[in-house]
């Protein structure tokens, strides 16, 4: 029986066709900003390294609308999505992947470092593992001032076994920290397979024991899934009861990064996972809940019209000015380490 | 004015800044129910209670992880990592995360922690807990480096270093926590980058810093007394922000160099100072800048093999003299 | 029923009289050398660190008498039992406490590094956690050759919180080596209890599943259980079948180091353990198994003798010679960094 | 001869003694299949099959401690780090296990490893993948240290390093692995701790590393053509040992040194250098010792901004030129 023709359901429905609009239009979204971030880089305009989450868009969107002002994200890298997911213009991200004066960091971090403080963004890690301490201290920060904002913090199955992963949540834990640490599971380390480097086959869900944490492995390509489990963990963590590791099944469509075609992947396997691309699962979630197919277009129209005026205006950009090379070393805006 | 260990200092620094300032949080490894492994943060915990003092597990990453963490978003966390050797098991925060927050994020976060740790030999303990490790901070970009050598300066320099809106690695001397000092009463507050002449000299100029501080003021005597030569001995203090100032102008004014390190050769902070001098400096030098350091090796834990392969005052006076007689 | 009364079970006894009378020689002799090593450390002949496993004997015992000539040890700065147990004389472990010539580094590692290539103890480390990676290496060199030797890793449930820890047993397992992890239980880190920083009630226990290993805790201080573990720990791994972690459940008589005198211990802690003293009970076993109690004593003189035999040795021995200073820096025996 | 890349020299050195030595083996994330993140491992898992060349997790620390305990034990271990830059997540082995385990067992162990990783910026890759950290490795006493410059250079090194009885860091530049040059047929082997005289002069001498050899070279053509400046160019290529003979030699020749550093000013390893000839060759000098890198700034990921830091032959020129005319 499908939902669409039982009204019932969607009156008892949790989530409501608002909620469900946003994680439609962040998905959206997400997915055009990162096709044009793939267009830029064939143009030869995106000149550093770039890291998309096409096929993992689910995920940022879900916690990106269960997520409050306030919150604060901690990414990796692969970092666009999740960037976008808390509200950063598409031109700031964009921007910064060219490498242009109206990026995020005005150039100087780069792609794999997008950070917007003024979004809640506190940065993006390319050192596997590095920021799930982090995410503990701004955790640590909140419970010991007394503030209700919640950390969440993105990684990758390959992080799990990396021993930052494992000091984290024992931290976590026994500080009963308000932080979430997502484990994107996309099933792939750089070119490796993690299964073959793994010794459990969930690699954050089976480790969850270990720090006395109960095992949570979701459909990532959900939205609903990925949105109803990060208001719960989220809201758990905001009550003082500690945190979550959820681990969310997803993968990537594209290569690890600019310069992989993916060539390790076995035949038919992006083909079965683009079948459960998140936007089509829930553009058919949206229509079996009817909720109003022309606002679904207008977010699909808007959408495209945001990527080319951002694309317009990060093209438009300068360099950032030299001056820059030398600022912000120290916090005082210079560089100065001698008299 | 009163008598004080340098052990005290530490904790009398930390607990000027906890008392002044309800951002500052300390953590670390049996800092806080047992006072600390050296003695050297007894009472704090006491004082400010288990949540400004927190122990936590063997967890080094997670603990400077955690500091970065809190500092970004609003705290000024001190945090122990107990002997220096062991910032080795933490370095990706050392080296890559907190000093380049701020320079990759264009000034949007700022990370204002302390991180404080046994630095040094002359205790006995063999090649993995008895490196000076100073060098290992010092060369990264966006850290601040300071190593007192007193107890007055434990505590200045503490305050300056929990008030410094920047990663500044504090490097305390297991060997000199015993030692003593006159620190004055009232608050204590110094100046990051700032080296002192603690002995006025014509004839060539000593750089020291930390245990080496006292040797080299022995040999500067010692040199007086019995040779003839008049040394004038600089306490570093602060690796940076460096001043090169004082360095300079000392030089300036005695035409030779010696630097006294306990650090193996290679890139002691001697180097880089040498080099700074061989640049800018170079026309008022008399003859060779000479480097006085522990050898190239890791330490013995032999006391012996340790006590000869330090400089000591007796090696300090011996190269001295023959290289300006000679 | 006591089994003194009871000869069948001493009948199937899997364990057997000759093996009985080593597990305890070793139990005694490490007792009576640790001791001995305090004594030397209050007449200030031990001038660096040291850590006693005093209470701690049955797991060194046990495990030394499991393992064959050829099998590799990998202890840490508490490994004076490890070293000993492995048949290293008295003389030249008491000696490199000494920091004396005839000690097995000369004085040039120390206590904390005990090392003895000849006896397979392939070093003590005093980094928490650098050791586990270290002897997985080992075990993959034996299986990359085909050697049948296996490694055995002893460790503190501290050191279950770093990441080294977590990074070594996912390690071992998804290569199946032929590596031994036993995780002494003291309940202590220095003066810290374990349990107030730690997720999980068994430190390496409850986290064996993270690496798809099976739970195993067992009585630490009864020589007779290690000893059946150790043993079928090792044919596992000697038989091509991967790693085991096993956590031995113990208490340290003594303080952590030289200078710590435990006050951080609840009151009646150390009492109660000492009723479990591994001593106590394994002299009261051989007595239950109806072993020859001449030979019972015959080791408690033999040992009181060795270890004054070793203590004279190490005080006539000299400091080595000042050329070790720069000796052995590179594997030519010299330090020459430049030409 | 032939003409090779740096990234194929790679893979040469390693498959010329892996075919010599059962012994070596290869360890490292996506080093086996996939042919590495650089292509600089392409056919060795081919070649040699999965248990001679083993893609692992990643597990930096796991990553070199199984290296460790591999050498140890009897086997010629060679260990990828990605990235020079992740060198601090596994750098207790680096600074603490490795280098001290011969010393502190009293000559009983040797650790036979090299550790290969991709160093050093002009990829844009920002902060946390750029970086050049061949000081971090070079302070430590117990290890080697190389970074050449060429693929020649590449092979030769490599198969020093690989038979050395040490542990060996071998610092690939990431910029260097498209560049190409001149490789003769057969077994190539070179040795280890030997500067290279790659362009003889009488003026001044310039030593350099890795990236910036080529940029020295161009910058000593273009002193000799415009300014009339015969610089001597000396490609250091082993840090440790290093090769103080060429180096004095070579000031003793010009009476002038500068380094071209790629590394952030603080003990950079000309710092080392110049602390050298400043005591040894200071007799020799005919004027300051000037050091050229970039400074001591974390890497921006911008292209222009980059570009601007690191030292290039412009600079070089500009710099040397205002030196020795002022
Ligand atoms: C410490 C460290 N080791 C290796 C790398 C290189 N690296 C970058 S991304 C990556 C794969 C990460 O896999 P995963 O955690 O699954 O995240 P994903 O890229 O799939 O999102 C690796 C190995 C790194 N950045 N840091
Ligand atoms: C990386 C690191 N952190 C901290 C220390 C200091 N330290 C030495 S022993 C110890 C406690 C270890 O506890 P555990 O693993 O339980 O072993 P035990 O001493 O009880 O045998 C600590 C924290 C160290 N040596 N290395
Ligand atoms: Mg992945
Ligand atoms: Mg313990």
């Amino acid at each position: 029986m499908s939902l669409r023709s039982n009204p019932v359901a969607s009156l008892n429905d949790d989530i409501g066709p608002n909620i469900r609009l946003e994680l439609y239009r962040l998905q959206v979204e997400i997915r055009d900003c990162e096709k044009r971030a793939y267009d830029l880089f064939l143009q030869n305009m995106i000149k550093g390294t770039s890291h998309l989450s096409l096929g993992q868009e689910a995920i940022a969107a879900g916690f990106g609308v269960a997520m409050k002002k306030g919150d604060k994200s901690f990414c990796t890298y692969r970092g666009h999505a999740h960037t976008l997911a808390r509200g950063v213009p598409m031109e700031a991200m964009l921007g910064e992947l060219m490498l242009r004066d109206i990026g995020l960091m005005r150039g100087k971090g780069g792609s794999m470092h997008l950070t917007s403080v003024e979004h809640g963004v506190m940065g993006s890690y390319a050192i596997i593992g590095a920021h799930l301490p982090i995410a503990c201290g701004s955790a640590w920060r909140a419970q010991y001032l007394g503030e209700k904002d919640v950390s969440v913090c993105f990684f990758g199955d390959g992080t799990t076994n990396i021993g930052a992963f494992h000091e984290a949540l024992n931290f976590a834990v026994i500080w009963k920290l308000p932080v979430v640490f997502v484990c994107e599971n996309n099933l792939y380390m750089e070119y490796t397979l993690n299964a073959d480097v793994t010794a459990v086959p969930s690699p954050a869900g089976d480790r969850a024991s270990a720090y006395g944490l109960p095992k949570i492995v979701i459909d990532g390509n959900d939205a609903d899934v990925v949105y109803r489990t990060a208001m719960a963990a989220i809201e758990k963590a905001r009550n003082g009861e500690g945190p979550s590791l959820i681990e969310c099944l997803t993968y990537r469509h594209s290569g690890h990064s600019r310069a992989d075609p993916g060539k390790y992947r076995p035949p038919g396997e992006l083909e079965r996972w683009l079948e459960k691309d998140p936007l089509k699962i829930y553009k058919q979630r949206l229509a079996e809940f009817n909720v109003d197919a022309a606002q679904v277009a207008a977010i699909e129209v808007e959408s495209k019209r945001k990527v080319e005026v951002a694309t317009e205006l990060c093209k438009a950009s300068p360099s950032a000015p030299v001056e820059l090379l030398t600022a912000d070393v120290y916090a005082d805006g210079g560089w100065a380490w001698r008299n | 004015m009163a008598e004080l260990s340098y052990r005290d200092a530490v904790i009398r620094g930390i607990s000027q800044e906890m008392r002044r300032d309800k951002n500052v949080v300390f953590l670390g490894e049996d800092i806080g129910a047992a006072g600390g492994v050296f003695k050297a943060t007894v009472g704090l915990f006491e004082e400010f209670g288990p949540l400004r003092v927190r122990d936590t597990p063997i967890s080094e990453q997670a603990i400077l992880g955690a500091a970065m963490g809190a500092a970004m978003t609003g705290l000024r966390p001190i945090a122990e990592i107990m002997f220096s050797d062991f910032i080795a098991v933490c370095f990706d925060y050392i080296a890559n995360e907190m000093p380049k927050i701020a320079y990759m994020t264009n000034g949007q976060v700022k990370c204002p922690l302390v991180i404080r740790t046994g630095n040094g030999a002359g205790v006995r303990f063999g090649a993995q807990h008895s490196q000076s490790v100073e060098n290992w901070t010092m060369m990264i970009p966006g850290l601040k480096v300071v190593a007192p050598s007193s107890p007055v300066d434990v505590i200045g320099l503490m305050a300056a270093a929990i008030r410094d809106n920047n990663p500044v690695i504090f490097h305390e001397h297991k060997a000199l926590y015993a030692t003593k000092g006159e620190v004055p009463d009232g608050e204590i507050i110094d100046t990051l980058g700032t080296a002192k002449i603690l002995r006025a000299g014509t004839d060539c100029t000593i750089l020291a810093l930390a245990l080496m501080v006292p040797r080299a003021l022995e040999a500067a005597e010692i040199l007086a007394r019995e040779h003839g030569i008049n040394a004038e001995v600089v306490d570093v203090r602060s690796l940076v922000p460096l001043d090169t100032q004082t360095i300079l102008g000392s030089v300036a004014k005695t035409g030779r160099l010696f630097t006294v390190e306990e650090n193996p050769r290679l890139l002691g902070w001697g180097a880089e100072i040498a080099s700074i001098v061989a640049d800018e400096g170079f026309w008022d030098l008399d003859g060779p800048i000479v480097r006085i350091t522990t050898p190239h090796i890791p330490l013995p834990a032999a006391d012996h093999l340790e006590d000869l392969a330090l400089p000591n005052a007796a090696r300090i006076v011996d190269k001295i003299r023959r290289v300006m007689n000679g």
